[in-house]
Formats: C-alpha cells, structure tokens, sequence
C-alpha cells in the first residue's frame, strides 16, 4: 500500500457572495485522509460594537490587493506550518448583524499547526489586508470605525 | 506607457477628500515623500487628512518607506485597516 | 433599544453517531448576535498514522466520565474566556480513514477567546477525557495507541 | 448500601487483564494503594500489567494520590488517554 498525496490547495474569494461553513469544510476534507484536523474561523456582524448598536455594517475593499495580500498570506501560512489546504473568503459591500463576514479554513495533519495557521492567517488579515468597515447606527448615523491596538498587538504574535 | 503615477483613496481618506483618485505626472512626484508633498501644496484643504496616521501602498504592495515612482505605478492612501 | 442576551449554552454529546458541521455551526450561531467569532475543530481518521497505514479505528471510551470530563472541560473554559456558546462532540466505536471524530465549536464576541477557547478544550479533551483508540491496519493487525508526549507537552500549556 | 467497591478496566489494560471489571469488598480495599495490592496479590500474573504507567479515576474523577475508598465506589484504572 502506497500513501496517498493530499493534493494542496489554496482559494482566496472576495466579494459580495455570503458563503456556507459546510461547502468550505467539505472542500477543505475532500480527497483527503492526510488531514487529521481542520480548524474554521467565522467572523460574524454584532449587532453591538464597543458599545454602540449597529444596524449596518459597510465593508470597503481596495480590489485586486485584497486578494493579493491574501494569497501572500495564505502562501506564508504554508510555509510556516505543514497546512495542505487553506480557504480565506472575504465579503464586501452592506451586511447586517449576524451576517458572515469572513472565513479561514485550514486542514493540517496536525492540531497545532492548524490552529495556529488559522490564527495566523486572522490575526494578520486583520491588520493587512485593505478592508475597512462603516457602521451605521439605528439612528441612521454613520462611522468609519478605527483600527484597534489589541489587533495590532495580536499580529506581532507572528513576527 | 503613461506618464503618470495613479493615486487612489479608500474609506475614511475618500470620503474626507470627496475624491477616490487622481493622475499625478512623475515628473511632479519622482518618489512617494515628494508625491505627498504635491498633494498638500496642490490642494491646501487636504493637508489635515493626509497628515493623520494613514498605510501607503505601491503597486498593492504596503510599505512604510520613501520610495522612487515610475510611471504607471498605482500609489493608494488609506487609513489603518478594519476588515475580518 | 436595548441589548440582547445570547443564551448562554453548553452542549456534549458522546456516541457513535456522526455530526454535521453546519448544524453544529448553526446551533452556535442561532439568536445569537454577541458572537462576533465562532471557531470549529474537527478532528478526523487519517489514513496513516505515525508511518502505518490504518484501515479502522476503533474508540473506546468510560460511559459517564467522558461526558464529566467534557462537561467540567467547557466550565473551566467559560470560567477563562467569554465564550457563550460551547459545542463538543466525540464519536466513539469503529470509524475509518477520512470519518469525521471529534468536534469542539465555541462561540464568542472576541477573536482570541474563540481561538484559545477551542484550543484549550482540545488539548484538554487529548490528555483527561477517557477515550482510547485501537487501529487495525490494512493486514489485520491492531495496537492500542500510546499517549504522545507532545499532547502533554500542549495541555501544560494551559495550566 | 453494598460493602463491595466497583473496579473498571479500560482499554489495553482491559484486553491484558482480560476482564473489563470486578468488585472487591471494601474492607481489602480500605484505600487505593491498598486496592492495588491487592488486585495484584489476588491476581499474580496481572502484577507486569498493573506495574505500567496506569491512571486512575475514583467515581469518575481523576486522581493521583492515595484516597481512603468507601462502599459504593468505583474505581478505575486505565493507561494515558489517546482520544480527541
């Protein structure tokens, strides 16, 4: 008996599309007995955020970078740690509380790796990828919301 | 090939300037600190927003330097990031 | 307006039977706008394993301390983190190559409490929760697997 | 109440011993240590099995210190743990 060869795999999406977890994870596991763990992140709208309520939440993009940071990102995870597939997916444009906005999937033969690739790829997507998010609250007011130091903090982590 | 450098904004940044963009030509910009030196002489009202904390992209590459311009090269102006 | 409480829950399930991801993800999600990170592990049968191919492998597990173990693991986690939703599942019986094992879903309004969250109770669930496994291989043979050192060396991290 | 303490094997150590349990009155087993030895004088042939490195949970709790045993108790004694 000969091991098989997981094929490895990366696929980066932005845009408007909602995206379902079930999709992503069984691409992440298809033709693939090597993985023995997969770690998925979803970052969703709260309808409160530093204590004001939100009503809409508007992701800007800078298009064609976005994407471009996130498979240089995607392409560092790989590096870092034995990740046979990745999926980041981004959306853009308005959503409402509870709506998804992104998603990291990982799948690694190891648990470790694969938690910490998916932080990884969060933690540094946070602070470089160009997205920038409006809120808009009950009121009708809008607010460019300003980038957090614990964010910041985070992504150190990993230099 | 363009004589211009392609200067874009984002978020906050477009907003404040009521613009998402404009042509500058090299010759006016041969590197970033000159380029942004052109964007406040060239438009007095802007100086605030421009010299508030903002990232510099060249080419969708990020960089936190002075670097020289080309013609053709896209150079974007944006607050700190906040998506995911 | 006011703010809305997300029902806190914690939810263990010990048996043979599969899951589904999407549900699980669901149950996480559902009336739950607080949450503003949601991270899934999923465990899974690999088909090699330390270099020997497996065919099968078998879960043995102690009735009624598993799920203490997994109850007392998700308070210790609540206890540490904000997390309002906690999911564990562990399949017991015989699984093979590519079947789904383990999962571990948390919820929570911050992205490193969900990450470490789910963390925790994996690396607690690997060296205190009472499950043992057997592999058989492609010639029949079956061994009862040795603890690693190294899912100690990560459980101690937390300690 | 029973005078006899429920005892569990799990595992290898259940195929090894080649019974998953057994029950032992209390008053040969008034701690752990004690039930130990004797689970090891009563069996000789079980001493290399009970000799590896063994956990033990009392009423389903993890324990790695000597604890006195009462009527009604389970014991179990497995090796390390390799679920998840």
């Amino acid at each position: 008996m000969t091991a098989t060869t997981t094929e490895r795999a990366i696929e980066i999406r932005v845009g408007p599309e909602d995206f379902t977890l079930q999709a992503e994870y069984d691409a992440l596991c298809a033709s693939n007995t090597d993985d023995g763990a997969v770690v998925c992140f979803v970052g969703r709208v709260r309808d409160l955020n530093d204590g004001d309520a939100v009503q809409r939440l508007h992701l800007e993009h800078y298009p064609g970078m976005t994407e471009a940071v996130l498979t240089r990102l995607a392409d560092q995870a790989t590096e870092r740690w034995p990740l046979n597939r990745i999926r980041i997916i981004h959306r853009v444009g308005d959503l409402h509380p509870a709506d998804q906005i992104v998603f990291v999937g990982v799948s690694s033969p190891h648990r470790q790796a694969a938690f910490d690739g998916a932080s990884f790829l969060m933690d540094c997507l946070k602070t470089e990828a160009p997205f920038w998010k409006k809120e808009t609250g009950p009121d009708g007011t809008s607010r460019w919301l300003d980038a957090r130091q614990s964010d910041e903090t985070l992504a150190k982590r990993w230099t | 090939m363009s004589h211009l450098v392609h200067v874009k904004f984002f978020a906050r940044l477009r907003e404040e300037l009521g613009v998402a963009g404009l042509e500058v030509p090299v010759e006016e910009a041969p590197d970033l600190d000159a380029l942004k030196h052109w964007l406040g002489e060239a438009h007095p009202h802007w100086q605030p927003m421009l010299s508030g904390r903002l990232l510099t992209a060249v080419n969708q590459t990020m960089t936190q330097t002075n670097q020289p311009l080309k013609p053709g090269d896209e150079v974007a102006l944006f607050p700190p990031v906040t998506g995911g």
